[in-house]
């Protein structure tokens, strides 16, 4: 079967991480037929919404539907009418049950290692921070991660859990200035992105607070320019590489369409733990590849 | 100049005039001419279009092309309110235009404020505020908000504001339904000298007495086209009416005082009502078939006792009676329950669902009473009701189904009072019933409230309109600052007199009989 | 012309315009149809029309009772937030062994719960709709959370699922419902008295106050309904998806009701407006939605492109009924 | 009693009641700030209210314009949009070296564009505000989104950055901007000409228009003014944050400035308010906000209790001025 037609509906298409997806599959894509028509959409984190994209995908009819689901478990029967109706399904960054083929971060094991960093820093002593988000599949992972890394460590304390950054600068921001004035001593914060982090560290700076550090996932292209600059709070990201994990994704779901079955139906992808010393050679988001 | 019209060069020529509303016709080639230092007055029943015809004067509406408005002489183009100001023409508005939210003296200068370099200079405001309030002789601060004032002192700064630009020509639209004698005779003071001053006026008014004292000459339209004109000479009451009626009409209040003596029972009695604000200790009765007016002046207080019998608002002491059974009323719905209505003053903004059909207008009293099983309306019922009320209140409209937004002032009015009437109530308050209503529509409600009397209905009726309460009303309460001053009743050989109700009003006098 | 025949003509007009009046935005909605299967060659299938259906529906159900609200002059901004927490809950119930069916009225219930208390508040407390329907925007979110543990609730076995995807004679049920809606909420506001009551409050509640009319009853019923719709709503959301999230389901679903109901020429005044208009703006706006993905035109453009057309609707409406005198 | 007496007494009633009108909410917000720092011991600091000033710096800002609209008797929902596709214009200016300060006067110029188009139509082609600045809301968040290529740009060198960290005398400057945007409101509102019209077009706008007031002119000033405040504030979020993103940036800020306006007694009808009230009414959601952070309530818990505060917030100003008399 030929390719011509391409589905992506995304979480939330604004997002930087997003955007180096779509690029991803487009590259990829191109590459196995140039006239290729890509039709990327926004569910902007709305079950109801993605499901009746993939319904229009459907009866636009797409060869394969590229899938970032907004909802883990909940798109199951989604995926299922995509499929009985001929369509290929790769999901990309969230799993989604039933799909031809997953790619995605290993989000456990980038909550880890920005969280045994943390450790490792403080001497396996001290007080935490997680600034948590929206509560989706892979941030629950990720904080699931750092607590698990953190857990090992009887002489570390986590202060507070449960405030919502919202997965953004400003929500990061606001959060920080309020968990600031609560707290008087900490040690390291973990946020559940760059955006996030970056938010509460301008936090930080702005209130001259400077008794800990930071760490987050994503190695998004901000936190690149920070980490570089050397002076910032941040110390690390565990980055995701979106732009290969969504092509990846892709040539999967065209192998699922000629008829290969993928040795591996879910491929996780590790993170890498960028720092202010290898940030120089890291490949962001970004970089044309 | 002179005050004398005749021979003198029209000051306002408006030639050909047509308006037409989406499919009705409401004014047809109508022309008028004024000229300077003169009352001139224009009649019609209601729906004649005197006020669109002013509106379009005004610039509120745009006229259909092909008539001309000149002034001195030479052709203008209104079109927008602005422009009108411009040529010196105020209006005072019949459905009065005043930001409620603004005080008084905002609304006054509303457009024109005093400023400097675009900061309003409320000193200066206030300033040239003051002796326009006082000329009219209105008590009332110029900082009050005009939401809390009452009708008829909206009614006079709708007035004042007329007063407050340099204007050549104004527009008076009905100023004086809601005023009392006192307000108007300070009025036709203030319209004496504006026309000593050399200003013309338009004057509209449905009350006689008022044309014959001012007016220098009368216009007269019927279904938007003009009939003809009248000098103060040729003046009859006879003349007018057989012009704007297009038939003869007998007198209007015509009614045998009947004396409904204490042999009759109270229909209803309210004791010792009062809301600890504006009303205070207030007793009466009323008793079937009887028609009881209560007087008062602009303020003194009685739609808000009408409101307090009503349960619109609420009271704070006092008890009411109906057919000697004592009634629980805290609500509009308790009232018209135990058979009260209460027709207000206020049409457009406390009545009418400007909105809804006739129709629906006329049964949204009924509709629960009418309606089948669960609820659901009974359309046929509906309509029968509405058209017989239609035709017995000699509404004039096009179809029951109709916005009742678009019927004129006093068609309005009726639409109203068959509401109430649907409801079949014991005893009714009405609030200046004939507020803005054309001679024929008048007659033809007092008609109305003679039938219900003599229905054994018990009625109640507040009107400004001294010689109107003179006219239908048994006996005559009076009120003053909230307060009930006095009763005045009368009978066939002796009459109730107006001094002795203004006697009590104004509290000149400590009883009168 | 003689008086009877002009009486003739006026009535004729007033006739048609009420009938252009009521047809609304159909115009614009046949055009769109139409210019989306132009340039999609897809868009008039039988198959994409019922998703069109299907994806109108649940905003239709919630416009229809957005529709009681704002014709007495109201607004209820609470609609997507009793949507998810109906949800939430015809999911939670739907997996009690046996009793799955139940989910419905569960759902249904916890919605008309949820309008009553925004309907007394606002009725007997006579606070501001619209920061009363803030609040409760923001309380009943944070129970739809609290009521799933703040995870996604899923069962595959959901005992209504046929509403949610199966199909009545080719009509999917969740189109059915919908229409059934309408014609209830028609019913309702034009049949009943009831009806004229909710027109009359919101065309003048002093004056229906003074007429008799109980406003606080009334007012409680509209927001009851608004809230007994969105409940209906949830229940079609969680058939339809299997599941149902506290804080991600029906984020910002008050904005397209109400732009439906707008669309559909009621008044945000109160007291003007039909919901056939409102079935219309509804169809709009999913017409829109759907159209615009099979043409391929990315995202961003989606965007841009939706907010420009209902401009453009509500200008072209105006200027149709411009012609035909004052409104 | 005598008449002058009763009078002097309801002119002191009077004055009394319009003292506490205009103070408003101020009793509640005072009670609130004292509740949380009893709770957490710290709300009440020198640094946390300069950080609640910050907070509440750019809702208050947006919700000066908002009053304006709200004033005439509109609405405005682009603000949010508005607010991110001047933070975006603001960013990209401040990369272009040496010119990197003309990001301020582009992002309020773009604000100004925005509110211009949006009251032009308004005014003009007389279409209903709310579906107006819907279109809006969605169109220019394409835009937002368009002029960074839907990712977000970011300039930690941002030339203006003191606005968004640093302070004047201790007062952080956003604080500043928030309170003179203020000042300005309130005289323009109280003091001028303009003020006055207004009130008077969301009093009643036909009068206003028989006065020969140019009606369609001071709906235009008002959503010129909302656009440009917007503009404003998308310039302070940028300096905050030194970024901005066309998609996510001011999602539902909308609801949260026209809270602050009727929380702060601004009647919604139009005609009736006080910019003291916005100002208190955006200090009452930033300091909610914060206090519950301090307090370390979990998220979803800040939203029921968040709904339920404002709910009962106006409850509570509604009964305080019940006692004194009709309104
Ligand atoms: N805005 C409008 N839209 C439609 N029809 C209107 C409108 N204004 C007035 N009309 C119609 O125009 C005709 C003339 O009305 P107008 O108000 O000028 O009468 P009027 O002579 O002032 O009556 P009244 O004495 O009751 O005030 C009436 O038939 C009325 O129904
Ligand atoms: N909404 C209000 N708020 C405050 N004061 C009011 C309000 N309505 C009326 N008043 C005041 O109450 C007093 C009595 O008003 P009311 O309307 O009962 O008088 P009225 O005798 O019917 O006079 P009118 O002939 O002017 O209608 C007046 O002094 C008026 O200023
Ligand atoms: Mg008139
Ligand atoms: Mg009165």
């Amino acid at each position: 079967k030929d390719l011509n037609k391409i589905g992506i509906s995304v979480g939330l298409l604004g997002n930087p991480f997003f955007v180096a997806t779509i690029k991803g599959i487009e590259d990829r894509a191109k590459e196995i037929n140039p006239n290729v028509e890509v039709i990327s959409v926004s569910a902007d984190y709305d079950l109801n919404k993605q499901v009746s994209q993939i319904d229009s995908f459907i009866a636009a009819g797409v060869d394969i539907i590229m899938l970032n689901a907004v909802d883990a478990k909940a798109i199951a029967p989604a995926v299922k009418k995509a499929q009985a109706a001929g369509v290929v399904v790769a999901a990309f960054d969230v799993s989604a049950p039933g799909a031809d083929v997953t790619v995605m971060t290993n989000n456990v094991k980038a909550g880890e290692e920005a969280c045994n960093y943390i450790a490792d820093k403080l001497g396996n002593k001290g007080d935490v921070i997680i600034i948590n988000g929206p509560a989706s599949s892979s941030i629950l992972e990720r904080v699931q991660g750092c607590k698990d890394a953190l857990g090992k460590h009887a002489d570390i304390k986590i202060l507070s859990d449960d405030q919502n950054g919202q997965g953004s600068r400003d929500g990061g921001l606001a959060v920080m200035q309020g968990l600031l004035t609560r707290f008087d001593k900490i040690d390291a914060v973990f946020a559940i992105n760059d955006p996030t982090a970056i938010g509460a560290e301008l936090a930080a700076k702005q209130l001259n607070r400077s008794e800990f550090f930071f760490t987050a996932v994503d190695g998004a292209p901000d936190i690149e320019t920070s980490l570089a600059s050397g002076n910032s709070m941040i110390k690390a990201s565990a980055s995701q590489d979106p732009y290969v994990m969504a092509g990846q994704a892709l040539k999967l779901g065209v192998e699922v369409l000629n008829g290969t079955k993928p040795a591996e139906p879910v491929v996780l992808l590790d993170p890498q733990l960028i720092t202010a010393e290898n940030v120089k050679d890291y490949k962001g988001w970004s970089a044309a590849r | 100049m002179t005050a004398t019209a005749n021979g003198q060069r029209a000051l306002l020529e408006m030639r050909d005039i047509s308006k037409t509303f989406g499919a009705s016709k409401a004014l047809s080639q109508v022309s008028l001419t004024v000229h300077p230092g003169e009352v001139h007055a224009l009649m019609g029943e209601n729906g004649a279009g005197k006020s669109t015809l002013m509106k379009i004067l005004s610039g509120a509406y745009t006229a259909d092309p092909g008539g001309l408005v000149l002034i001195d002489g030479e052709t203008v183009t209104l079109g927008d309110p602005l422009k009108a100001k411009a040529y010196g023409i105020a209006v005072i508005y019949q459905e009065l235009s005043l930001a409620p939210n603004l005080t008084v003296a905002q609304n006054m200068f509303l457009g024109n404020e005093p400023s400097r370099f675009g900061l309003a200079d409320r000193a200066e405001m206030r300033r040239r505020a003051e002796p326009i309030l006082k000329q009219l002789g209105i008590g009332f601060d110029s900082s009050r908000r005009v939401a809390e004032l009452s009708l008829g002192e909206r009614q006079m700064v709708e007035i004042a504001r007329a007063l407050t630009t340099k204007a050549r020509i104004i527009v008076m639209d009905e100023p004086t339904t809601s005023l009392t004698s006192r307000e108007t005779d300070r009025l036709f003071d203030v319209i004496a000298r504006l026309k000593a001053d050399g200003i013309a006026i338009i004057y509209i008014s449905h009350r006689m007495e008022e044309i014959y004292q001012l007016s220098d000459r009368v216009s007269v339209l019927r279904d938007g086209a003009y009939v003809g004109t009248l000098d103060r000479g040729d003046l009859s009451a006879s003349k007018l009416v057989s012009m704007m009626v297009g038939r003869d009409l007998s007198s209007f209040y015509k009614k045998e005082h009947r004396q409904v003596g204490s042999e009759r029972a109270a229909v209803l009695s309210v004791k010792n009502i009062g809301d600890g604000n504006k009303v205070h200790d207030c007793s009466f009765e009323v008793r079937a078939g009887e028609v009881l007016g209560i007087a008062g002046l602009v303020g003194s207080g009685r739609t808000e006792l009408a409101r307090l019998v009503y349960g619109a608002d609420h009271r704070t002491s006092g008890d009411l009676v109906l057919n000697g059974k004592p009634l629980a009323i805290n609500s509009p719905r308790d009232a018209l329950d135990a058979g009260i209505a209460y027709l207000t003053e206020d049409r457009k903004v406390l009545g009418l669902f400007l909105d809804m059909s006739i129709s629906d207008n006329i049964n949204i009293g009924v509709l629960s009473a009418d309606a089948k099983a669960g609820g659901v309306r009974d359309f046929a019922r509906a309509r029968e009701r509405a058209v017989h009320a239609v035709k017995s209140l000699s509404i004039r409209t096009a179809g029951t189904q109709i916005n009742v937004g678009a019927l004129s002032g006093g068609n309005q009015q009726k639409v109203l009072l068959a509401r109430l009437l649907e409801t079949k109530p014991k005893a009714i308050i009405l609030d200046e019933p004939t507020r803005g209503v054309d001679v024929g529509a008048k007659s033809e409600i007092y008609r109305i409230i003679d039938e219900l009397a003599q229905n054994g209905i018990a009625i109640v009726v507040i009107s400004s309109d001294l010689p109107e309460i003179l006219g239908i009303a048994d006996r005559v309460l009076v009120m003053r600052e909230g307060r009930i001053a006095g009763e005045v009743t009368g009978s066939a050989e002796a009459p109730i007199g107006q001094e002795a109700i203004m006697a009590l009003a104004t509290g000149s006098a400590g009883h009168a009989a | 012309m003689t008086a009877s025949e002009t009486e003739q003509v006026r009535m004729d007009k007033l006739k048609l315009r009420s009938t252009l009046t009521a047809l609304g935005m159909l115009p614009v909605l046949v055009l769109l149809a139409i210019g989306f299967h132009v340039l999609s060659g897809r868009f008039l299938s039988v198959n994409n029309l019922s998703i069109v259906m299907q994806q109108a529906s649940i905003n239709t159900v919630l416009a229809a009772g957005m529709t009681f609200v704002i014709l007495t002059g109201g607004i209820d901004l609470s609609v997507g937030s009793i949507l998810a927490a109906s949800a939430m809950i015809a999911v939670i119930v739907s997996l009690v062994p046996d009793l799955g069916m139940l989910g419905i009225p569960a759902a249904i219930a916890a919605g008309l719960a949820c309008g009553f208390l925004n309907g007394a508040i606002i009725a007997w407390l006579k606070l501001p709709p619209f920061i009363v329907t803030l609040g409760s925007l923001t309380a009943i979110r944070g129970v739809a959370r609290l009521l799933g543990g703040d995870t996604t609730v899923f069962n595959p076995d959901l005992p209504f699922d046929f509403i949610g995807n199966g199909s009545l004679f080719g009509v999917p049920w969740l189109a059915v419902i919908a229409i059934a809606t309408i014609i209830v909420s028609w019913f309702i506001l034009k049949r009943t008295v009831l009806g004229t009551w909710i027109y009359a409050v919101g065309g003048n509640s002093e004056a229906a106050r003074l007429t008799g009319i109980k406003v606080p009853l009334v007012l409680l019923f509209v927001y009851s309904m608004s809230g007994l719709l969105s409940g209906l709503g949830g229940a079609m959301s969680a058939a339809r998806l299997y599941a149902a999230n506290g804080l991600q389901l029906g984020q910002a679903y008050e904005l397209d009701a109400i732009a439906a109901v707008i669309l559909g020429g009621t008044s945000f005044v109160g007291g003007v407006g039909s919901i056939w208009g409102t079935l219309i703006g509804a169809l709009i706006i999913a017409v829109l939605s759907n159209g615009l993905i099979l043409v391929g035109v990315s995202d961003i453009w989606q965007y841009i492109i939706k907010g420009l057309v209902i401009i453009v609707a509500v200008g072209l409406d105006r200027y149709r009924l411009k012609g035909l005198g004052r409104t």
